[in-house]
């Protein structure tokens, strides 16, 4: 079981490593990289904790997709960087303060609770399904909120079409609603060139 | 007909409010008389209340009660005892004179104005039958607005500062009223009768909480010093019509609520802060009046003197004497026909000279003497003199004030002396004296119309005088009954 | 007597009703109908008063034969326990009263109608003196406080009216707006007087409220804490205050001169006859509280004396007729309180009586005179005038005569009891008190009579054209003279028996024995003829003598003299020019004070704290503290995000340090 | 941690200096909103390292359908976030927070 423990130290030692590079990158495509590398080693926590499931989730769709559109996105614009990093650090102390402040008292509330000191599970059973256990509560008893999240992606794929979709003006595309919208009176229009007669 | 007769009065003139809204403002005509009829059927509904009256008993009579919102235990609960009824009468027929008094004197938006007084007439008669506390708050509330209006829309130069801070001052009371309400639907589990408030127990913190929470509500109201500073400047900016309700029947409303709500739902804080009360009432008394003698507009002049006469009410509740109470509630009435009839005595003059500044006066006498005597009369009733109204309701408070400490007395009895100063002088400089500017030598005598609502004013000021026992006989038992109420204490034991 | 019997067929009640209700009527008549009857305005209001005049006569006759009323017409208001009635209290007192204001009132009526043809309001000069008769029947034939004190404020108000009568003039708004005030000030007293009697007594109704007096005896009040006052004095002295208001005592007297400003024929009801009396009549009504307290009869016995001294000083500086006789009034109600305190209360109302008619009749008189000068009233500017007004001449001589105390006129009777019953009086201070009645009637008979040579001897110092029309006044003037002439003549003599001394007055009066200064004087009686021969040989006679003397050496003889007394004796002079500084002192001091607070309390109080910091100043405040506010809004979100998450962690903090 | 498994403790230890790191890389790069982002993202994997361990040492799988969830949330914030940060790079050539200020009052 000491390899268990190893590991954990492990990963979650580069976790906070490349958590910390990613907030002090220079350059964010280095940043995102980084972030891919913490979501390895967190997916490698879960599965440490018997969730392979999420942890391949994670690594599908957070590495997979998410930290490539991150990158995409890096490299499609032109950024000024140099002026994203004035005062890079005129923010650090109250941060760290606050950081440290805060870990100390979870780290207290954590010590002293009860909750801190549940006794480790036994190990995972090999014959263990996490995937078919995850599945089989999805599609029972959450399978409305399950149903409501597949919305919410949809939701959000339709809005960011929408959001950066546009229309090039001067381009000469043929606008097949407004020909059948069109009319016989907005065909002709007479104009009155001399005026009201006197 | 007799189960609904409260329901009737309140809803006739709010439904004729917005049929006269309905006629519009183009056929003024039309308008002012379907107020007049409205408000005469008005008054005429609120009649049997007087005839068909129980003196004997202090429980509510015509009682309604319907539920409301019944998820909340709000229920449309009405009735009146002997404390609201002359008020319900008073307002329903004020109304009517302020209909006829207003009849040639407004000319824009003619029909916008009858219905804004006839519907805030529904409210104001809401606010002294409703027994339960929702329906208080919001008949209480609602009938700002449309005094807010008949301020704001008809008033003068300066009538967005004076809207802006009657209604502030106003509303800001009623918040925290509101506040002492909900507390105490949670205390007399989940209930908003008033009735019931009165016998819930509560103790001695809750109850001072309550109770400032409800003088800070009718202080401003009435208004008390130091929260009295709104009613000049609304009084100054109002039109005429305005100005009478406002000081005969709004003004009411705060010491309508000390007598309905603080005494009997918080006797013991009522008792424990007495003092205070009578302190205020005394420099209401002797400071307001002072304030009144240096006035140069005769409508600032007359809304201090309301202040110092509403001093006199303020006072003798707090001594809880039987004979204070009743005195400040007939002080109440009269102040009701007098103030009234004083402000509608401004309103004539003004409509004449366009200005209520008494300098510009002088000899009005030489050329008005009808309205003069009139005019003396009434002026006689604010000084408090012995056979008019104003001094019944005085007579008595001293008298009861007395029975409590003398100097309470001494000090509310320098209102002879300073009611005297500031409306004698008032009366010299206005109405006394040679004609010294043209304007007032070109004046006109009263006409019909105007002979007809100050005489009908004057009539009660003297029969409210002369023979105040048919008045008091319907306050007395409810008097009595609130009296007994208070000795008890209700701090739980 | 024949002449009433026919009465008997009717309620009793009905009668005394009527006795109020007619001049009532007469008012409202001459009142609404003024504008219509204009010339002929007088008749309702004189029928009303001459039927009040007879029905008050029939009801002192009953009176003599012991026959009293005391019952209420009908119930006021129930105030809590307290029933309040309007009733009639008809004793011998009240009878004697009445007659005495109704005549002064129908002579009045009578000389008005001569003496106010032909102005503009005349009707409503009318209307207002009936009303007033109305007020002042309703005051003395009350029998509770509720309604003496209606009948005191409404005397109040028809005075102010009438005192204000041409509010055309600017003097005659202020006096009346003074007299009005000044009033007020002792009806202040009065209702607070009221409101103890309340307290104490539980009821307003004057027979319970008598029978209450014994156990209050030896009750205290300690109005200013740690020093105890006899509820009875605290009592006495709050009612004397509303009569000091209304008689017209120092320092409340300010007011009666300045009330000439009126018509003279109102001088003579209303600020001589009638209701400045209220007061003295007030305390004789209220002998059974008074005669309970030694204290209060001292402070009125020293303030009666200080008027009747004082006040008749300043006469002699005035030039102005009618104020001459307005202060010899307030000197002769002097007299008249100085003898309530003396205990002396059949005195005092005695004294009344006769001063009524013969200050009413010296009134009418100088009214005349006025009338025939063209409203002339300055006395420098008369003179002579005995030829072309004999009777009026007689007439004021006789009054004239009657004020000053010589016998066999009404006044010496009354005064003389009066300055004999304060000698007897053994109360502190009595002694200067009869200093002060006695120097009192040397001054008495040297203004009256300044006035008289100067107004009727002596060269005329009017301009001829006013010289060439004087004339007799008309019958309506002259006749009110001679029927008031006749009661001045004989009325000290044919009543002092009955009621100065005698036992009329007993049923309405209670003496305490110790105090029973009059039943010593009636123990030594002999008759008024023996009454007369022995103040012959008394000071007060002899002084009046001397001042009759000497006013008639100065002003008829030798006219120079006065200026060079008064050079000499210019401080004095001044003093009693400014009034002893009272006038001076209520307008500086208490008006503009007054009006100062006023000011301050408006400008400062109001305007400046209650508006001005705490209205405006919450509304100013809250804007200041929005614009600091708002700089917290920095529009950068992640300022906003940063709020959040240092909140988080004070929250954190607070619960693992405090909670956890 | 006497050998066995790491405790607890341990995971939620690490939850919260991960979210705590994430906090400072708010403060520090308050101006670049793709940094704030992925800042965002930290947190959000500090909660679900949270989430997770509960549901392992709790015994309850409600803990990581949660975490589903919030992927699913997060992606979605993640899509929209940078389609806003695109278009308002489109419109004002510049990421930095301090120019996002149109809605200032």
């Amino acid at each position: 079981m000491i390899i268990t423990t190893v590991l954990f130290y492990l990963f979650s030692a580069i976790l906070l490593g490349s958590a910390t590079a990613v907030i002090t990158a220079r350059n964010p495509v280095y940043a995102s990289l980084f972030l891919v590398l913490a979501f390895f080693n967190a997916a490698a926590l879960f599965i440490l904790l018997g969730a392979e499931f999420l942890g391949l989730i994670l690594i599908l769709v957070y590495v997979g997709a998410v930290m490539v559109l991150f990158l995409f996105v890096v490299m499609m614009l032109d950024i000024n960087l140099t002026r994203l990093k004035e005062g890079f650090l005129s923010y650090l102390p109250l941060g760290l303060a606050i950081a440290i402040l805060g870990v100390l008292e979870l780290a207290v509330v954590f010590w002293t609770s009860p909750l801190g000191h549940i006794p480790a599970p036994g190990p995972i059973p090999a014959n263990a399904d996490n995937t078919r256990a995850l599945g089989v509560l999805l599609y029972t008893h959450y399978l409305y909120p399950f149903e409501i999240a597949a919305v919410i992606l949809l939701v959000a794929i339709i809005a960011a079409i929408a959001l950066t979709l546009r229309r090039r003006q001067g381009t000469k595309t043929q606008s097949i609603d407004a020909q059948m919208a069109v009319r016989a009176k907005d065909r002709i229009s007479l104009v009155n060139l001399r005026g009201p007669e006197q | 007909m007799n189960a609904s007769l409260l329901s009737y009065s309140i809803w006739i003139p709010i439904v004729g409010g917005l049929l006269v809204l309905v006629v519009g403002d183009r056929r003024a005509a039309l308008a002012r008389w379907l107020a007049l009829i409205v408000s005469l059927l008005a008054f005429a509904v609120t009649i049997p209340l007087y005839t068909g009256f129980d003196t004997h008993t202090a429980a509510m009579q015509f009682s309604e009660r319907v539920a409301w919102i019944p998820s909340l235990n709000i229920y449309y609960h009405l009735g009146v005892d002997g404390i609201s009824l002359w008020f319900v009468l008073l307002t329903s027929f004020l109304t009517v004179l302020v209909v006829i008094s207003s009849w040639r004197n407004v000319q824009t938006r003619v029909a916008q104005f009858m219905a804004a007084f006839l519907i805030m007439e529904g409210m104001m008669i809401g606010v002294f039958c409703a027994l339960d506390a929702i329906l208080f708050y919001v008949f209480w509330e609602a009938m700002l607005i449309p005094m807010f209006l008949i301020i704001g829309v008809w008033g003068g130069p300066r009538r967005v500062y004076a809207t802006i801070k009657f209604f502030l001052y106003t509303f800001l009371g009623s918040v925290l009223m509101l506040v002492a309400l909900l507390y105490l639907y949670f205390h007399s589990s989940n209930s908003f009768d008033l009735l019931v408030y009165q016998h819930t127990p509560l103790g001695m913190t809750a109850q001072l909480l309550i109770f400032i929470a409800f003088f800070v509500a009718f202080a401003v109201k009435i208004p008390m010093w130091p929260v009295h500073t709104w009613l000049p400047d609304a009084h100054v900016e109002a039109p005429t019509a305005g100005s009478v309700v406002l000081a005969a029947i709004m003004l009411k409303m705060g010491a309508y609520g000390f007598l309905r709500l603080s005494l009997p739902i918080v006797p013991d804080a009522s008792h424990k802060l007495a003092w205070l009360m009578i302190l205020l009432s005394l420099i209401a008394i002797i400071y307001v009046a002072l304030v009144a003698i240096v006035q140069e507009d005769m409508k600032k002049l007359v809304a201090y003197s309301s202040i110092a006469h509403m001093g006199f009410v303020t006072l003798g509740f707090f001594v809880f004497d039987s004979v204070a109470i009743e005195g400040s509630i007939i002080q109440m009435l009269s102040h009701g026909f007098i103030s009234a009839a004083m402000f509608l005595c401004i309103g004539v003059l003004y409509d004449r000279m366009h200005t209520r500044n008494i300098k510009a006066y002088g000899g009005v006498a030489n050329v008005m003497p009808i309205f003069a005597a009139l005019m003396m009369l009434f002026a006689m009733g604010n000084v408090g003199l012995p056979g008019t109204s104003g001094f019944v309701g005085e007579f008595m408070v001293v008298l009861g004030t007395y029975q409590v400490n003398p100097w309470y007395a001494i000090l509310a009895a320098t209102g002879l002396i300073t009611g005297a100063s500031y409306t004698l002088w008032l009366f010299k400089r206005a109405i006394f004296g040679g004609i010294v500017h043209p304007e007032v030598a070109a004046l006109k005598d009263l006409d019909a119309r105007e002979m007809l609502v100050l005489g009908t004013l004057a009539a009660f000021t003297l029969l409210l005088g002369v023979w105040p026992a048919p008045f008091l006989d319907i306050v007395h038992t409810s008097v009595q009954h609130l009296v007994a109420q208070m000795a008890v204490s209700k701090i739980p034991a | 007597m024949w002449v009433f019997d026919w009465l008997n067929a009717f309620p009793p009640l009905l009668v005394y009703l009527i006795i109020p209700l007619a001049p009532l009527a007469g008012s409202l008549v001459a009142g609404f109908g003024g504008w219509k009857l204009q010339e002929q305005a007088h008749w309702a209001p004189l029928a009303g008063v001459a039927v009040s005049f007879y029905l008050a006569l029939a009801v002192l006759f009953q009176t003599l034969h012991g026959v009293d009323f005391y019952g209420n017409v009908y119930t006021w208001a129930v105030l809590g326990h307290l029933q309040v009635p309007i009733g009639f209290d008809v004793d011998s007192l009240t009878a004697l009263m009445l007659v005495v204001v109704t005549f002064v009132s129908l002579c009045v009526h009578l000389y008005t109608i001569g003496y106010m043809h032909g102005d503009p309001g005349y009707a409503r000069f009318f209307s207002y003196i009936s009303l007033f008769t109305f007020s002042m029947i309703m005051l003395v034939m009350s029998n509770n406080f509720f309604q003496l004190f209606f009948g005191w404020e409404a005397v109040g108000l028809v005075s102010y009216l009438l005192i204000g009568f041409w509010f055309q003039r600017e003097s005659a708004n202020v006096a009346a707006l003074k007299a009005f005030i000044v009033n007020r000030v002792g009806d202040f007293g009065f209702l607070i007087g009221i409101a103890a009697i309340y307290h104490y007594c539980g009821s307003l109704d004057y027979r319970t409220v008598f029978a209450m007096v014994p156990h209050l005896l030896g009750q205290t009040v300690e109005i200013i804490p740690g020093h105890p006052w006899n509820v009875l004095t605290w009592i006495a002295l709050l009612l004397f205050i509303g009569a000091m208001g209304k008689s017209a005592q120092v320092p409340l007297h300010v007011w009666l001169p300045e009330s000439m400003e009126g018509p003279t024929p109102i001088s003579a009801l209303i600020h001589a006859a009638t209701m400045v009396t209220a007061g003295i009549f007030m305390v004789a009504r209220m002998s059974p509280i008074y005669e309970q307290s030694a204290t209060a009869l001292t402070v009125i016995l020293l303030i009666g004396s200080i008027t009747a001294l004082f006040m008749g000083l300043i006469g002699l500086v005035q030039n102005d007729i009618k104020r001459i006789i307005a202060y010899s009034t307030l000197s002769q109600l002097g007299y008249m309180t100085a003898a309530l305190g003396a205990s002396a209360f059949s005195a005092a109302i005695f004294h009344l009586m006769t001063h009524a008619f013969f200050k009413a009749l010296l009134f009418l008189a100088a009214g005349s005179v006025i009338h025939a000068m063209a409203n002339e009233q300055d006395i420098r500017k008369m003179g002579g005038l005995r030829k072309a007004m004999p009777i009026t001449y007689i007439t004021f001589l006789i009054g004239g005569l009657a004020l000053s105390g010589i016998p066999p006129f009404a006044g010496f009777f009354s005064k003389d009891l009066i300055i004999e019953a304060v000698g007897i009086s053994t109360l502190p201070g009595a002694g200067w008190a009869e200093f002060m009645l006695v120097a009192g009637a040397f001054v008495t008979a040297l203004y009256t009579f300044r006035m008289f040579f100067m107004v009727f001897h002596g060269a005329p110092r009017m301009d001829p054209h006013t010289w060439n029309h004087l004339h007799e006044s008309p019958w309506v003037i002259t006749v009110p003279l001679i029927a008031l002439a006749i009661p001045a003549v004989y009325a000290g003599w044919a009543y002092i028996g009955p009621v100065g001394l005698g036992h009329f007055l007993d049923s309405s009066l209670v003496i305490a024995p110790q105090f029973n200064t009059i039943g010593e004087i009636a123990t030594h009686w002999q008759g008024a003829a023996v009454f007369l021969l022995h103040g012959l040989e008394a000071w007060p006679f002899w002084l009046a003598v001397a001042g009759i003397a000497c006013a008639a050496y100065f002003y008829a003889w030798n006219t120079g003299l006065p200026e060079w007394l008064s050079r000499i004796l210019s401080p004095a002079v001044w003093l009693l020019e400014s009034k002893y500084g009272f006038d001076t002192f209520n307008n500086t001091v208490l008006v503009r004070g007054v009006i100062q607070f006023g000011r301050l309390f408006w400008h400062l109080g109001d305007e400046k704290l209650i508006d001005g910091l705490m209205v405006n100043g919450t509304a100013f405040g809250i804007g200041k503290l929005a614009l600091s506010w708002r700089k917290v809004q920095t529009g950068y979100i992640y300022h906003y995000a940063f709020a959040m998450i240092i909140g988080l962690i004070l929250f954190m903090t607070y619960f693992v340090i405090w909670k956890g | 941690m006497m050998g066995g498994q790491p405790t607890l403790a341990a995971y939620l230890i690490l939850g919260a200096i991960l979210f705590s790191i994430g906090v400072v890389g708010i403060f520090l790069n308050r101006k670049n909103v793709i940094i704030l982002l992925m800042a965002i993202e930290l947190l959000l994997l500090a909660v679900n390292i949270n989430l997770v361990a509960f549901s392992r040492y709790l015994g309850n799988l409600e803990g990581q359908i949660f975490v589903f969830f919030i992927l699913t949330v997060a992606a979605a914030e993640a899509a929209i976030g940078l389609a806003i940060l695109v278009v308002y790079f489109r419109n004002r050539r510049s990421i930095n927070v301090e120019d996002i200020d149109e809605l200032r009052g």
